[in-house]
């Protein structure tokens, strides 16, 4: 069962760079793109436990892994209705950052303080 | 007769392996983007073709094996067109014009 | 299975490259390429946790639908990128950020690491229960009977995502269709995939569907594929997508949800409770929800990925 | 047997981590799609493997719908790249 300490590991990291990734990049593409990553650590968690709930014959205990299923397929449509709307606003504004300084396309060197 | 069907397993898995190595350094070492298409492209369509041939011998039921080689047509043919694809990009962009950060 | 754990590291130290690489990267593109890897090792990943349903869902989104649409995004945005380079997080944020992660992984590690050691399991319960809907498949089983509610609103999830990113349209676009994808060279690659493709693809998607009842598949999963050889076909310019106004295709997005409903509300009406399927009609009631949810979420995941009405109804 | 397997396994993760460098160096886009084809490859190959070794079919599954969607990423990035050099210029946004 030494998989579930490798991978629940890894979806310990994987969620803390999701994380970081997700406070610390300033484009919304990037902060979407870290979410996902964040979700997908989350659902290798659910995994992990569903591993070591192996019973009955199952190789893995089927709820969690059936809730994971229905969590993919909600992350994707959330990252759809996001990309969506970052892609309107581009289209609106022409910026791809959400910061008002910014909006200009030159971009004037604000460093957040 | 079950060392013949091994031997065979060994022998084209290997390789196919080896096509797989040979596709790899060919993408880290040639020079542009062209180039590195075709060496990838071995490994794709050999290096696959070969791993699946020598895993037939060893599959439990009639329908995997069919599944694996379903697996290795479908590649080819994403592994053809999308080469081309990948090459026009490419030849459009110019090797090295994008891609790098600005 | 006897694979050394050794491989099993590896392939964690893989993934873990592969998720540093997509944060880390400057070039937001070269982000999403690394998306897609990090979506195909993770379909690895789930075989090896013993999930081959989650496989295949991860396999068809992470690397295939999400892949094309975040693809398709980052290259729109390119033109604005260089102008937010500069606007980054300071050295004190930034350690800030860094701390909190770390303590939140730190914790989620500490957390997985003492887990009760016999594991708490429904397991067990699934499988003395299997009987009712006499599927083989433990996790249809819970997506289909045991926790079908969870199942249908996730279809209703992914209909009102559709109406959020329909939204999203101006106001002459209202009820058109999604920016058109030009006709590509018709001796070209593109036409020969978007042709030879498909009919694979729907054989498979199909067969993924119907296998779901005792081994792993189900409707998400073939939906997923039937969504993206529809939406090759879309790309080749072989065919236009459906305008939103249009009435047919209202009716495919409700389909699905409408026979799970009714069917919820049958078994409300049979005397039971909401969602509860007659014991000797089990399977094939769930076969029946599960055929005509494919070909809704197949529009839906298609509609999704190809976004928001741009072009007026008008022909 | 199985050792064999379990060993090309590895065989096989290594050149995929190989095929990383490239999607990490590039330079160009088209490389790192080129990569990650390559990976996805390699991925299939370990996937049977680790399917014929464990006796499960699944894997085998999981294999086939990666050699689909594997393309149809690679599909969408050549034809999002043929778009970006082309821009909407064409008299195409109201299709006749």
């Amino acid at each position: 069962m030494s998989e579930t300490i490798v991978f629940g590991l890894c979806a310990a990291v994987v969620i803390g760079l999701g994380l970081y990734g997700a406070i610390v990049d300033p484009r919304p593409l990037r902060k979407i793109l870290a979410f996902n990553l964040l979700g997908s650590g989350v659902f290798l968690v659910f995994g992990v436990v569903a591993r070591r709930g192996a019973a009955a014959g199952f190789p893995g205990d089927p709820v969690p892994q059936a809730l994971v299923i229905t969590g993919i397929v909600v992350a994707f449509s959330a990252t759809a209705l996001a990309l969506a709307l970052l892609l309107r606003y581009f289209d609106a504004t022409g910026s791809t950052t959400l910061h008002e300084g910014v909006a200009e396309d030159a971009g004037p060197d604000s460093t957040e303080p | 007769m079950s060392v013949v069907l091994d031997l065979i397993t060994i022998a084209a898995v290997s390789a196919g392996v080896v096509f797989f190595l040979a596709g790899t350094v060919g993408l880290l070492r040639f020079p542009d983007t062209l180039t590195r298409l075709h060496a990838l492209t071995k490994a794709d369509n050999l290096g696959l073709g070969l791993v699946v041939l020598g895993l037939l011998p060893q599959v439990g039921s009639l329908r995997d094996g069919l599944k694996m080689i379903c697996v290795w047509l479908l590649v080819l043919l994403a592994g053809a067109t999308v080469s081309q694809l990948v090459a026009q990009a490419a030849r459009r962009d110019g090797p090295g014009s994008d891609g790098a950060a600005p | 299975m006897t694979i050394v754990p050794a491989l099993d590291l590896f392939v964690a130290g893989i993934v873990l490259i592969v998720a540093v690489w997509t944060v880390a990267a400057r070039d937001t593109m070269s982000a999403v390429v690394g998306f897609v890897a990090y979506g195909l090792l993770l379909a690895l990943v789930w075989v090896r946790l013993g999930a081959p349903d989650v496989a295949l869902t991860e396999a068809a989104i992470g690397s295939g639908l999400a892949g094309a649409l975040l693809i398709g995004a980052a290259t729109r945005l390119r033109a604005g990128e260089p102008s937010v380079s500069t606007e980054r997080l300071g050295g004190a944020g930034r350690v800030l950020a860094m701390t909190l992660s770390a303590v939140v992984a730190a914790a989620v590690a500490v957390v997985l690491l003492s887990l009760p050691d016999p594991a708490p399991s429904l397991a067990s319960e699934a499988a003395a229960n299997a009987g009712v809907t006499s599927l083989g498949n433990p996790v249809t089983n819970v997506l289909m009977a045991f926790r079908a509610m969870d199942t249908m609103l996730e279809k209703v999830v992914l209909l009102l995502a559709l109406l959020g990113v329909w939204s999203m349209a101006r106001d002459h676009a209202w009820g058109g269709r999604p920016r058109s994808c030009r006709r590509a060279d018709p001796e070209g690659p593109l036409v020969l995939l978007a042709r030879v493709l498909p009919p694979v693809g729907v054989v498979l998607g199909i067969s993924v569907l119907w296998v779901s009842a005792d081994h792993p598949g189900g409707a998400f999963q073939g939906a997923t594929i039937l969504a993206a050889m529809w939406l090759l076909v879309l790309m080749a310019g072989l065919g236009d997508v459906p305008a939103a106004g249009g009435r047919r295709l209202r009716l495919v997005l409700v389909a699905g949800p409408a026979v799970f409903l009714t069917v919820g509300l049958g078994g409300l009406a049979l005397g039971a409770a909401f969602l509860s399927y007659p014991p000797a009609w089990a399977k094939p009631v769930i076969l029946v929800i599960e055929f005509a949810m494919v070909l809704t979420v197949a529009t839906t995941l298609g509609l999704l990925v190809a976004g928001p009405p741009e072009r007026s109804a008008e022909r | 047997m199985n050792e064999f397997l379990t060993a090309m396994v590895g065989l096989v993760l290594v050149l995929l981590a190989l095929g990383l460098v490239r999607v990490l160096r590039g330079p160009g886009d088209a490389d790192r799609m080129m990569a990650a084809q390559l990976i996805g490859t390699c991925g299939i190959a370990a996937l049977l493997l680790i399917g014929v070794i464990g006796g499960t079919s699944a894997a085998i599954d999981v294999a086939l719908v990666l050699a689909l969607l594997a393309t149809f990423a690679a599909a969408a990035f050549a034809e999002c790249a043929r778009r970006a050099t082309q821009p909407e210029t064409l008299p195409e946004t109201e299709r006749p």
